[in-house]
């Protein structure tokens, strides 16, 4: 019934813009690193394993002979202390390795780029260039970072616990409310990396995903100097009766759209929204379409999200849509 | 005492068999009806509620799993909101971690405990009654407040703030706390009978080089939870204080601090674990022993390799908070101690491999959930290590991968010796055998089900899927394996409709049982199944580890009990030299009026702050009333 | 089975003392239950010593007069204490029904200083992580001397009737005298963090 | 001796669990029909509905709409609604004139007087239309729905009693007692009020 009308936006969802979300496909410094120890250790632990199972079939399927009593009990518990040492020597191996991985990974140089994270619930804010410097922007759910460079994310949460995980970059890293974490990343390729946060939120820590989009240094630079940029003036009539509609409605006392009057800092800067390849933390592919279908009813699309269905009518909503697939 | 010598009392050496049971029946049985049945202090009735009970609420958070597992089936899925999916993974934690999975445990060792040393009633029998009507009282609280859609929402653990004043509005929260509350106290009660029980009450000649494997892990399990309960109950009730009376202990702005919560949870949460395991890994010595028709190889280096379980799980907590951002200095010290418990693990299992090559294995029912067990655990304890790695643990942590890890360590270790456990004393239990036909088909379908399910889960965790999501998007590529198990989970359900089906069978109609049916070496196999009333006619003598193996003609028993009253032997911690005649207490309906007195404190409290000071009243009056003497001949001395 | 008597138990009296008593070590468990609790949370009281930037947090340190004299108190109880306990062994009715009348005004005495403790602390639970912390740990010392004084009263009422003369009461009071000396024991750590550490 | 032999202790054990087990979850069923879920989503005919405030002349006091009461009065009874409403508080930044419930530029919300009356009805007219002297409109920025959950919560922590139902601390610094433990009731005589006009509602 109500779900009916979500059906369509969600049919639509993104082809492209999904970076393959996993420890496997590996394509950063750290998450490299950690591939090839976890695909070590399970390999050490398969052999374990097939060896105690071996052992235990041989255990109930081999043949008895009448009188073996005394000597193999001897041999038993020579048998059970050489497992026994073996396992020893097993479980050493593998915490040192376990250490000399966690060395190297905390070994990385000093941070080229430094870029606060703010989880809230449910999206991610992404602050470039520090809070209070004059060409610092923000940016929601999508982090570009220049590919080889070491970049250091600074972690805060504004409420309850998160944790930002891009698998494909590096291990997950907690944020949480009073402290403040830091995590390296280095990308050694260019891509789109989806990632998602991993500490259970509430109601939809299931839609509060991130793109990581790994760039050569030029097409980032190009990328935070249009971010860095003003907003671009809606021409269109359309546009501009949106515009008009996101003043006068509840939209601009949450969003900021910088150079206009929107200065709400509660919910995502939708300065650049055009520019980003999803909306709504992930949830949607961001096209007119499912921009007009979030807008006219969040909350049957992400139960819960702090946005609030707004009352529109179709005109506006188009309207809206409208403006806000000009604002690249 | 004196006075006593004078009337001389009826003994049991003056008496012939017929004679004497007549009499210890009198004493010790609980006669029929209602409200007699409310008074019970027979440890073997109440054991059997307390599974039952504890059976049903895995029933229940088995059914949720299965919600679960239907909302994920297919990407996007609309069968359940956020909310009552939320609502639902964390009932389906609680449920299985506080109302199934310790309180069965328990349940077995208060059925078990008394009769493998030989004694007649449980330490403490009322205090038993007691725990019992609170883990009642518990459950239901957690289960109707989930009808009313006031279930706690935020995750087994409850993490801070989002189970805090701030973010969790409302009474889920506390309800959750309180419940906790219910089940440690509960818990630590059973701890401290446990204890007494092995220490005080064990057959003459049983000395601590004699107590039965299952004793053991049993005795070291409720030194486990008379260690890490208090941290619970401290942490349930400082977050009901932030909560209700505003202390700061977990907010930043005034002091506290978020990851305080996570660091006293988990100093509980981890042993916890073992909480669980080590009564399996007695039940699997057990079995094992039995059906490879041997004595258990390794009886000291399992007995030490128990201990050391013990004592390690104290040592490993913060390997549940890798990803928090702690020193790293203080994490490769954590990573080494979670890895070190593997040791002890393995020489656990590397005695049960022994003892099966070095016997005959009978490949009865509890014998195949022993197998199905350790192709398991070791899975389970393998991922184990796994996580135990910083470093690995960065990128599995919170995911499906950590899912599968602890359902092989909690379900393939700890629920398939359960299941064999059952097949094999509910004999004893109930005086009829359980069919190995069905018994074989349950194990098969749980086995292959369980691994099924579980197994995938895995992978889907290194493909990145977080747990605790009520849904996910379809161009992820978590789809296909998430309908396969949602598949497979129908056959681990099947599996365990086998299971009850054969239970319900054995019990109205199963074959009649006999004394010791698999012909097993330890006390409780000398007594009829079921166990009268007081367990054993005379009070055996032990000499050996495996009495009745060593002597399956005739039994050694004392004589000179009293059986005009309950009276049982009080004997020495390590020789158990027999010390006192000592006297178990009459049925008594105190321990239920007690335990609906400390109910509605606990729930009261849940509202008001005051509900603590005026509920304290008819605690204290129900306590007085239960420990006030009643002039019975157990009162005489 | 046949059974074989093998050891005749008849002379065996009909209640163990002491150690041979499982009230005394359901007592002990129950002790070292309660042990861990407050060894836990004065490691908690630690753990937010560690975070605070100052301890006391925005607060002066506490005075030391109430908590000084509420210790001299329960020390002093110890002697008279641990004579109720011999007397029980030596089951001298008289002495121990002197004893534990004696031993509930002495028990109830350290709850006089004790409602000055909590103002003492200049600080109130729901102002800071130390005030929660303080009050907690005062709160449930103060939970054991109730629970130890209502143990104690029933004690005494019990010791005047037809039942007090008996082995298993005589027990219970012993019992009962230990769980007070560990009361007393544990107070002292607390007495040290709450008002020693903060001067440190 | 036959119902003692018929409820002998064998049967009568599980057969006392279960009965046990049925008596209570069929009395959780019962409560269970009075359950409340949480709502998320207001469908926007409820909330044209819920805007239809009555008030009567002045602005002071009136009636809230019919649906409100077929809704059961969510906005004051539902902790979920009301911790909203505390967000909400601090979202659309209530606490730069009304600090923490205790006034500054703005009147206090918790000293037991209240300008426009008490009722719910009223605080959401102020919150939706402003009022003289300062309070800005806020129908332009927050939706109906968001109007009555902070009504509802800004009704919570003035309240003479404390209600089951009401939101609990904030993480931050905090200066007041909590909502949920004590009403506003000890500061009603903390600040002295703006003069009252008789027709400004009851005084405490």
């Amino acid at each position: 019934m109500k779900s009916t009308s979500a059906l369509p936006p969600l049919a639509l969802l993104v082809s492209g813009c999904s970076g393959a979300q996993s420890v496997l496909n590996a394509e950063g410094h750290a998450a490299i690193e950690l591939k090839a120890l976890i695909l070590g250790i399970i390999f050490v632990c398969a052999v374990v394993w097939l060896l105690v199972t071996i052992a235990l079939v041989l255990a109930l399927v081999r043949r008895r002979d009448r009188n073996d009593g005394a000597i193999s009990e001897r041999k038993a518990a020579a048998v059970v202390s050489g497992a026994v040492g073996a396992t020893v020597l097993v479980i050493t191996g593998l915490t040192i390795a376990s250490f000399y991985t966690t060395r190297a990974l905390s070994e990385a140089p000093g941070p080229e780029l430094t870029i606060d994270v703010t989880a809230q619930q449910w999206w991610w804010r992404f602050t470039y260039g520090g809070s209070n410097s004059a060409d610092a922007f923000a940016t929601a759910n999508e982090l570009h970072i220049p590919v080889g460079k070491v970049v250091r994310l600074r972690l805060r949460s504004s409420d309850v616990i998160h944790s930002f995980w891009v698998p494909s970059l590096a291990g997950k890293q907690d944020l949480i409310p009073g402290r403040e974490n830091t995590l390296t990343l280095r990308a050694e390729r260019p891509g789109v990396y989806r990632g998602q946060c991993a500490e259970f939120c509430g109601l939809q820590h299931s839609h509060m995903a991130l793109f990581v989009i790994a760039e050569a240094q030029a097409d980032y630079e190009r990328w935070a100097e249009r971010q860095r940029g003003p907003v671009a003036e809606p021409t269109e009539a359309e546009a501009v009766a949106g515009k008009a509609a996101f003043m006068a409605k509840q939209c601009a006392a949450c969003h900021t759209i910088r150079g206009t009057r929107a200065s709400g800092t509660t919910g995502p800067d939708l300065t650049h929204i055009a520019s980003r390849r999803t909306i709504a933390a992930g949830l949607l592919e961001n096209t007119r379409g499912s921009l007009a279908a979030w807008i006219a009813d969040p909350q049957t699309l992400k139960p819960g999200t702090h946005m609030p269905l707004v009352p529109l009518t179709s005109d506006e909503l188009r309207q809206l849509a409208v403006y806000m697939e000009g604002l690249e | 005492m004196t006075e006593d010598r004078k009337q001389s009392p009826l003994m049991d050496d003056r008496l012939d068999d017929a004679e004497l049971e007549r009499h210890l029946l009198q004493s010790w049985q609980t006669p029929g009806g209602i409200w007699k049945a409310l008074a019970t202090v027979d440890h073997k009735t109440i054991a059997r509620r307390y599974i039952v009970t504890a059976f049903v609420f895995l029933i229940l958070g088995g059914l949720l799993a299965v919600a679960m597992r239907i909302q994920l089936a297919q990407p996007e899925a609309r069968i359940l909101d956020p909310d009552r999916y939320n609502q639902i993974f964390t009932m389906h934690g609680s449920t299985m971690m506080f109302l199934f999975a310790v309180p069965v445990m328990e349940a077995m060792a208060i059925y078990l405990v008394p009769l493998m040393v030989g004694t007649r009633n449980i330490a403490f029998p009322r205090l038993n009654a007691f725990s019992y009507w609170i883990i009642l009282a518990g459950g239901l609280l957690l289960w109707i407040s989930f009808a009313l859609d006031a279930a706690p929402d935020v995750g087994w653990f409850a993490y801070v703030p989002l189970s805090g004043p701030e973010y969790g509005s409302g009474k889920r929260a506390d309800i959750w706390a309180q419940m906790i509350t219910f089940t440690e106290l509960s818990a630590l009660a059973v701890a401290v009978e446990i204890v007494v029980t092995v220490f005080k009450q064990r057959a003459p000649g049983m000395s601590l080089d004699r107590i039965p494997l299952l004793v053991w892990s049993m005795l070291v399990m409720a030194f486990i939870v008379i260690m890490a309960m208090p941290a619970i109950m401290f942490a349930s009730s400082t977050l009901i204080l932030d909560r209700l009376v505003e202390t700061q202990f977990y907010n930043p702005a005034a002091g506290g601090d978020a990851l305080l919560w996570q660091h006293v949870f988990w100093f509980f949460g981890h042993p916890e674990v073992y909480i669980i395991f080590l009564p399996a890994a007695g039940m699997v010595s057990t079995i094992v022993a039995t059906f490879s028709r041997r004595a258990i190889f390794g009886y000291l280096p399992l007995v030490m390799a128990f201990i050391a379980t013990g004592i390690l799980a104290f040592g490993l907590w913060v390997h549940h908070m890798f990803v928090v951002g702690l020193p790293r200095l203080g994490e490769s010290f954590f990573t080494a101690s979670s890895m070190a418990i593997a040791v002890p693990a393995g020489i656990q299992v590397f005695c049960w491999l022994a003892t099966l090559w070095l016997g005959r294995p009978v490949f009865a029912t509890p014998l195949l959930f022993v197998i199905g067990f350790i192709v398991t655990f070791v899975i389970g304890g393998l991922t184990g290590v796994m996580v135990a790695s910083v470093p690995f643990d960065t990128q599995v942590h919170d995911t499906y991968f950590v899912v599968a890890h602890f359902h092989y360590v909690l379900v393939g270790g700890a629920v398939f010796p359960l299941l064999g456990a059952i097949y094999y004393w509910f004999p004893k239990m109930t005086g009829r055998m359980m069919s190995e036909r069905l018994g074989r088909w349950a194990f098969g379908l749980i086995f292959l089900g369980f691994n099924l399910t579980f197994f995938p889960m895995h992978i889907l965790g290194l493909l990145g899927m977080p747990r605790r999501v009520y849904t996910y998007q379809p161009d992820l590529p978590w789809g296909g394996l998430n309908l396969f198990i949602s598949l497979s989970a129908l056959l681990l359900v099947s599996g365990f409709l086998v299971f009850f089906i054969d239970v319900l069978r054995a019990w109205r109609s199963g074959l009649p049982a006999g004394p010791n049916p698999w012909k097993a070496a330890t006390l409780e196999w000398a007594t009829s199944s079921p166990p009268p009333a007081y367990n054993f006619r005379r009070i055996p003598v032990v000499d050996a580890c495996d009495p009745l193996w060593m002597h399956p003609e005739e039994l050694a028993v004392t004589a000179g009990l009293r059986v005009d009253r309950r009276e049982l032997i009080v004997s020495s911690v390590v020789e158990a030299l027999p010390e006192a005649r000592e006297s178990s207490p009459r049925d008594s309906i105190w321990p239920f009026w007690a335990a609906i007195a400390t109910s509605i404190m606990l729930i009261g409290s849940i509202f008001t702050p005051w509900a603590v000071v005026w509920g304290a009243i008819p605690v204290a009056v129900t306590l007085i009333g239960w420990f006030w003497p009643k002039g019975t001949a157990e009162d005489a001395s | 089975m046949k059974e074989r008597a093998a050891l005749d138990v008849s002379k065996l009296p009909l209640h163990g003392m002491g150690a041979a008593s499982p009230a005394w070590w359901g007592t002990c468990g129950f002790m070292l239950i309660e042990g861990s609790a407050f060894a836990l949370a004065i490691a908690i009281y630690f753990y937010l010593f560690s975070i605070a930037p100052n301890w006391p947090i925005d607060a002066p340190v506490p005075d030391l007069s109430p908590g000084s004299v509420l210790t001299l108190l329960l020390l002093a109880s110890i002697v008279p204490n641990i004579l109720v306990s011999r007397w029980a062994k030596a089951r001298a009715l008289a002495k121990v029904r002197i004893g534990l009348i004696v031993m509930s005004l002495l028990e109830a005495a350290p709850l006089a200083p004790r409602i000055f403790e909590f103002p003492a602390m200049h600080v109130s639970w729901d102002e800071n992580a130390y005030g929660s912390i303080v009050w907690t740990l005062l709160g449930l010392h103060t939970a054991h001397v109730i629970t130890d004084l209502i143990d104690t009263l029933v004690l005494t009422c019990l010791m005047f009737t037809r039942y007090g003369d008996n082995t298993r009461r005589y027990g219970d009071v012993e019992d009962n005298c230990l769980y007070w000396n560990f009361v007393i024991v544990a107070w002292l750590p607390l007495y040290v963090c709450i008002y020693w550490v903060p001067r440190l | 001796m036959m119902p003692g032999k018929v409820l002998n202790s064998n049967v009568a054990q599980p057969l006392v669990t279960i009965l046990f087990f049925l008596l209570l979850v069929g009395l959780a069923a019962l409560i269970g029909l009075a359950r409340q879920p949480r709502q998320y989503r207001t469908d926007p005919p409820v909330a044209a509905a819920l805007n239809q405030l009555r008030l009567m002349p002045g602005g002071i006091g009136g009636a809230p709409p019919e649906i409100y009461f077929a809704l059961d009065r969510p906005y004051e009874t539902s902790a979920y609604d009301l911790s909203q409403g505390k967000r909400l508080y601090s979202w659309f930044g209530c606490a730069s004139c009304h600090g923490d419930g205790r006034g500054g530029a703005g009147p206090s919300l918790l000293d037991g007087w209240w300008l426009y009356g008490p009722s719910v009805v009223a605080i959401a007219a102020s919150i939706r239309d402003g009022r003289p002297r300062g309070m800005p409109a806020f129908g332009s920025r927050m939706t109906t729905d968001q109007i009555w959950q902070l009504a509802g919560y800004v009704k919570t922590i003035g309240a003479y009693s404390a209600s089951l139902a009401a939101p609990s601390r904030n993480d931050d610094k905090h200066t007041r007692p909590a909502e949920n433990r004590a009403p506003a009731a000890i500061l009603f005589n903390e600040a002295p009020p703006v003069p009252p006009r008789s027709d400004q509602g009851p005084s405490p």
